[in-house]
């Protein structure tokens, strides 16, 4: 009975209260009432879940916009994202995004001591502010959490090129054993590759040596490597012919590797005792400091042809002018793509980007060599195809084709 | 006397390619070294003597001068360098005549950076532009320079919505506080023009991205000429205009010099130094001219 | 012959003195003048040494050429000591080196196998003996091993993978540059990035540009019929963008010469300001 | 045995790097740091080759007698300056007696090369004899003037002045004269080669002759070559660019595999 008496005076209360406020304007700061209508909902519907495919320390954060955002007042100019280790708090801001965003990916930093670092199996919490205009006018979101990260031990958005790895690799192994077995694979003629040999039987007439400049690779990059087995087989033709070689190199590494190369080539030739170690030297790894001293040597020694296959960056131009001055025969190769006009322009020949791997199988002289050729054949008429079909996705609009390719990180 | 070595050097040039012509019409190739003297003449000549050439601002530059010619004076505009010195020699002159422009229509100008770097081409501008031309002007009612900030795109993240947030000072460390040039200004959506120079990242695609379309503020942009072809596809939906390499400098200063008589008689290094680019340019286009005119004559003997 | 050398390289010392003399007398007024105009004398006949070698190779570029060949090698060689030597390698070797070297030590379980790089890289000097030359084998394959892996798959990735789907695209345009009709098409013939003109037929050209390309690049079939006409084709837009980007270099390069005239003329010479 | 214990580490390193790739855990990650680590340092012992193989040929050419060996002198005294300013650097006011020791330094190392150079057994002492009065002269000044002292330990000597001075004085200004030779370069290739020859050369001229005129102020229509200018490097380039990456892609790719399965051996040598 009591209770009901209680609960009606409550009511009434309520009820007289809320008359009340109709009717009695509030008399109270104009401003604060501003700002309270000006406050922007709240996100909703957040989710904290560990970033995929990482090493760990790291957080997706996803919310549904404020619905002033875009809408409503739409006064909310960016969101605020906090976090912290205990429900309690203190939480840190760590970072911002821009209204319309749903998401944050808090990527911490792995180092314990670093200010960024976010703990793995730890419990984490978040909580998002959607701030206006002016930032002391904010709505927070309720705390959000417990959340841990954790690394992987595989990386999901990898997959396709896990695919491609498969199939490429199996399709190199099935032309190499083809090519094992004898079989023949035809090679299209390709301009530079021909004119190797002219060009040192042309030295040799000339009495004049051939410079091989190995580019400013580094002995690990694929394109020096290349380079290797073109300058085995010139090193072998300039044995058999007794020419003289001058190979200045850039990179220490380089020099060791090119003199072994050079030398088991004198020793295929039959020529070991004509081998000297010093035709392939090192000059210094300075970009043009190496080139000055190379445009020394061809102006001084008049090689009566000049090779260049690997990697080069600005000097590809000095290089090429300076040997054409000297009037040598010149033959290029590299799949540095800024500098293929300048060695089209200035060389005899070119071999443009993916045939100065292709004339490095063809030169080795291998047939197996010539395998993985094939494969990257394969693969290309593969993305002719891909393109084609992702082509009618695309405007068809069929985007689970189109999403198929797209590598995650 | 300028005019003299300007006439001079012409006549070596024009003369001397008119020769060759004469010469490779007859079938002689023109020797490696001519075409070195001939290159260093047109290079060095500009410089001794100021060749400069008539530019017109293509529509892309008009864009941006165009907007801020017609903003009414007071207004707001923010500048930011965000690139070092090895950009300078193609940004600094832009840095130069923007700032110039937008203090000659009286409009408030706050300079600031997102570059380390930045900082001290932003004070040589300053010192340039502002001191000797608009000694009347007073720094935190006029201009202002907040200076550099780290935090790259995080900045544009805050400032978008609190600019003193983080820059609590300018960079003398008065607070913005008590500068009357922020009375009226709390974010970034409070400027009428942002013109973002630079050329890196965090450079102008980040201003467009994360302050030009959020707070829905106008964006000019002055990049070096390797980044501008990437930019052109924001233009014009997301950038008002774009000042590309040393050549959009020129075209904005050749703008300013017709519209502004004051700015005739200050320095113009983008049209200086598109002195020596142009000459080098059209002499390298008569040599192509002339090594294909004696190419066909050559081709033309073996015929018979 | 001789002789003439021997006047050429008097009058070039002759001038160099001039110059040095008349710098330090400009300079008198500030500290080490005397050293700042020497500096200011061998930049400009530095430069001016290179720049002879357009006439033809002469003593003084081959002065200038093997002082940059050594004073660069050793530059290398400082930086490398002191920024990897001690600046990695030390403080995670020993404590008692770092310590040496004043080096904060960084400390952790595994640094015993920073001596294997050492190791690795001694057996690289191995190559300077003939008997244990074969050693200088194993850090080469340690490289040239990791690198490979390295490659193989970022390469696949970024230059495979991703330029499949980067290559779909919409040949009617997207907005708001959709096709619209023909009468809408020609209308709008503008070639900056904002027409329509532009946005559909430069994705046609693209598409057909990177087929045609990669058919060029086709090595294991005859380029003849229509595969060959694609080829062709394809060689065509490569030569089209080679001399392309070889004209928008030329800006740049003239930059560069504008630098060291502008050396040349402002701090050496001082003819302009 | 000896040579396939290399190609089996090319192996185990090729396919831990690829698995690797697939494998963001923080365990896989920390090797791959320091591997790559690994290999800077194997670099720099390499440098050690590289400057034996610089003196040995300096030393060659000086023997040969060709012509310009006697530059070879230049390219050592060079590098060995540099070294020593690496490495040193001043403590009180003055330089004392630095550049008598570098000189000393710089005579002992000539004669260390005449003593290699030379052939006959009288010539042999006598320059033997020289280094090592030089070097001992150089060690003496080292002892006795305090004015500058060695840093071994730290490097002060990349803050030593001479250090600096040479290297904003000597190779910056060439570095950027050798790299402004590209201007006169350009334009004499371009004369030599842009000529219509075919069909592949035509286009190769027209196309830079379109981009570059962009900087013409005679020709009308300067708005309309610029914009196609632009649209050259925009549109065709990207297309060309794209077609390019995807083969030397797949170059890269399958030279890389050959490498890791052993059948490209080419760069290992022989023996």
């Amino acid at each position: 009975m009591k209770h009901r008496f209680l609960i009606v005076g409550l009511l009434l209360l309520f009820g007289l209260s809320s008359v009340w406020a109709q009717t009695e304007p509030p008399v109270v700061d104009s401003m604060v009432v501003d700002s309270t209508e000006l406050f922007p909902a709240a996100v909703s519907d957040v989710q904290v879940v560990d970033k995929p495919n990482d090493h760990g320390h790291a957080v997706i954060v996803t919310w549904e916009t404020s619905a002033d955002d875009g809408g409503g007042k739409n006064n909310v100019l960016r969101y605020e994202i906090f976090y912290s280790t205990s429900f309690d708090g203190p939480f840190d801001s760590v970072g911002a995004v821009p209204a319309g965003t749903g998401e944050f990916r808090h990527i911490g930093s792995k180092e314990p001591l670093d200010s960024a670092f976010v703990p793995d199996y730890t419990d984490l919490f978040y909580q998002i502010d959607a701030v206006t205009a002016d930032p002391t006018i904010r709505t927070t979101s309720d705390v959000l959490g417990p959340v841990q990260c954790s690394g992987q031990w595989f990386n999901t958005g990898r997959i396709p090129v896990l695919v491609a790895v498969l199939i490429f690799g199996l399709l190199t192994a099935f032309f190499v054993l083809s090519a094992k077995r004898g079989k023949k694979l035809y090679v299209r003629p390709i301009g530079g590759i021909e004119a190797v040999d002219d060009a040192i039987g042309r030295a040799t007439e000339m009495g004049r040596p051939i410079l091989y400049v190995l580019g400013l690779g580094s002995a690990a990059d694929v394109a020096t490597i290349a380079s290797f087995t073109i300058l085995g087989r010139v090193a072998k033709r300039v044995a058999e012919y007794q020419t003289e070689l001058i190979v200045p190199t850039y990179d220490p590494i380089v020099m060791s590797v090119a003199q072994e190369v050079v030398k088991s080539s004198y020793f295929d030739a039959g020529r070991p005792e004509d081998f000297k170690e010093d035709c392939v030297h090192f000059v210094t790894q300075s970009q043009f400091a190496y080139v000055a001293a190379v445009n020394g040597i061809m102006l001084r020694e008049l090689p009566a042809t000049c090779v260049y296959m690997g990697k080069f960056f600005a000097e590809s131009l000095l290089l090429a002018e300076t040997g054409s001055l000297a009037g040598s025969i010149q033959i290029s190769g590299t799949d540095e793509i800024a500098q293929i006009p300048f060695f089209i322009v200035a060389c005899d020949y070119t071999l443009i980007g993916e045939e100065l791997y292709a004339a490095s199988a063809y030169l080795g002289r291998e047939p197996k060599l010539l395998g993985s050729l094939k494969a990257q054949d394969w693969a290309k008429a593969a993305f002719v195809a891909l393109a084609i079909v992702g082509l009618l996705a695309a405007n068809f609009e069929w985007f689970e084709f189109t999403t198929l390719f797209q590598v995650i990180d | 006397m300028a005019y003299l070595g300007v006439i001079i050097s012409m006549l070596v040039i024009f003369g001397g390619l008119a020769w060759l012509l004469f010469r490779s019409i007859k079938g002689r190739e023109v020797e490696r070294r001519v075409i070195f003297v001939f290159i260093f003449v047109a290079v060095a000549a500009p410089i001794l003597f100021p060749i400069t050439f008539e530019e017109h601002a293509s529509p892309v530059v008009k864009g941006l001068f165009d907007h801020i010619d017609t903003l009414p004076p007071g207004s707001r505009v923010l500048i930011s360098f965000d690139y070092d010195p090895a950009m300078a020699p193609e940004v600094q002159p832009m840095a130069n005549a923007i700032s110039f422009h937008c203090l000659d229509r009286g409009h408030k100008v706050v300079f600031m950076s997102l570059w380390a770097t930045g900082q001290t081409l932003l004070f040589n501008t300053l010192e340039d532009v502002i001191r000797p031309e608009f000694p009347d002007l007073i720094d935190g009612v006029d201009f202002i320079s907040t200076g550099y900030k780290a935090g790259n795109e995080g900045v544009l993240n805050v400032i978008v919505s609190d600019f003193k947030k983080m820059f609590p000072t300018d960079v003398n460390g008065v607070p913005l506080d008590s500068a009357v040039i922020f009375d009226e200004i709390n974010s970034c959506a409070d400027f009428d023009l942002i013109v973002a120079l630079g050329g890196g990242r965090p450079g102008p695609k980040e201003w467009v991205l994360f302050v030009g379309d959020p707070a829905d503020v106008p964006i000019g942009v002055g990049v070096a000429a390797v980044v501008a072809p990437q930019l052109y596809p924001y233009y014009p939906r997301q950038i008002i205009g774009m000042l590309g390499g040393v050549k959009g400098a020129a075209e904005y200063e050749s703008e300013l010099a017709h519209r502004h008589e004051r700015f005739k008689n200050m320095a113009q290094p983008g049209l200086k130094m598109m002195g020596p680019q142009t000459l080098a340019h059209i002499v390298i286009i008569c040599f192509i001219v002339i090594g294909n005119v004696a190419f066909f004559r050559s081709r033309r003997r073996e015929g018979r | 012959m001789r002789r003439t050398t021997y006047i050429v390289v008097a009058g070039v010392v002759l001038l160099f003195g001039l110059s040095w003399v008349l710098h330090a007398v400009s300079m008198s007024g500030e500290a080490d003048g005397i050293e700042r105009a020497f500096m200011i004398t061998m930049a400009a006949f530095l430069t001016l040494a290179i720049y002879s070698f357009l006439y033809k190779d002469n003593p003084f570029y081959k002065f200038a050429e093997h002082l940059y060949v050594g004073v660069s090698a050793a530059y290398w060689m400082c930086q490398a000591f002191w920024s990897t030597i001690v600046g990695n390698l030390f403080p995670r070797l020993s404590e008692g080196l770092s310590n040496y070297f004043q080096q904060p030590y960084q400390a952790s379980g595994w640094n015993i196998t920073y001596w294997i790089p050492v190791i690795l890289g001694i057996m690289l000097l191995m190559r300077l003996t003939e008997k244990y030359g074969w050693m200088s084998r194993w850090p080469l394959a340690m490289i040239v091993g990791t690198t490979a892996g390295l490659n193989f798959v970022r390469y696949l990735r970024s230059d495979f993978v991703v330029q499949v789907s980067s290559t779909f695209m919409p040949l009617l345009g997207e907005d708001p540059h959709r096709w619209q009709g023909f009468g809408a098409f020609i209308s709008n013939l503008d070639l900056s990035a904002t027409g329509q003109l532009a946005a559909i037929v430069s994705n046609w050209v693209i598409f057909f540009g990177v087929i045609c390309g990669i058919i060029y690049f086709y090595f294991s079939k005859e380029h003849s019929g229509a595969f060959g006409r694609a080829s062709r084709l394809g060689i065509w837009i490569l030569m089209i963008t080679f001399g392309a980007s070889f004209g928008y270099t030329v800006m740049g390069r003239i930059s560069l010469l504008v630098g060291r005239i502008t050396f040349l003329f402002r701090d050496w010479l001082e003819i302009i300001s | 045995m000896r040579r396939q214990i290399p190609f089996g580490l090319v192996f185990i390193f090729g396919i831990f790097m690829v698995f690797q790739f697939f494998v963001p855990h923080e365990k896989s990650e920390w090797v791959y740091e320091f591997l790559l680590d690994w290999i800077i340092v194997i670099g720099i012992f390499a440098l050690a080759l590289g400057i034996w193989s610089l003196f040995k040929v300096s030393v060659e050419k000086i023997k040969q007698g060709k012509e310009g060996g006697n530059y070879s002198y230049i390219t050592l005294v060079g590098l060995y300056m540099m070294v020593a300013f690496g490495f040193t650097q001043q403590t009180g006011e003055g330089w004392g007696l630095y550049f008598l020791w570098i000189m000393l330094c710089s005579a002992c190392i000539v004669s260390l090369m005449r003593l290699r150079a030379s052939t006959d057994s009288g010539k042999k002492r006598m320059w033997a004899l020289a280094s090592v009065g030089f070097l001992v002269a150089a060690v003496l000044v080292a002892i006795f003037d305090d004015a500058w002292a060695f840093f071994l330990y730290t490097p002060e000597g990349l803050e030593n002045s001479m250090f600096e001075i040479f290297f904003d004085h000597i190779m910056m200004p060439i570095l950027a004269t050798m790299f402004s030779l590209l201007a006169f370069y350009i334009a004499s290739a371009a004369y030599r080669a842009f000529r219509a020859r075919n069909v592949l050369a035509s286009l190769l001229l027209l196309a830079a002759l379109l981009v570059m005129s962009r900087f013409n102020p005679v020709i009308p229509g300067a708005e309309y070559v610029a914009n196609a200018s632009n649209w050259l490097m925009n549109v065709p380039n990207l297309a060309a660019q794209r077609a390019i990456v995807i083969g030397i892609g797949l170059g890269i790719v399958g030279t890389a595999l050959k490498i890791i399965l052993g059948i490209e051996r080419g760069y290992m040598g022989r023996g």
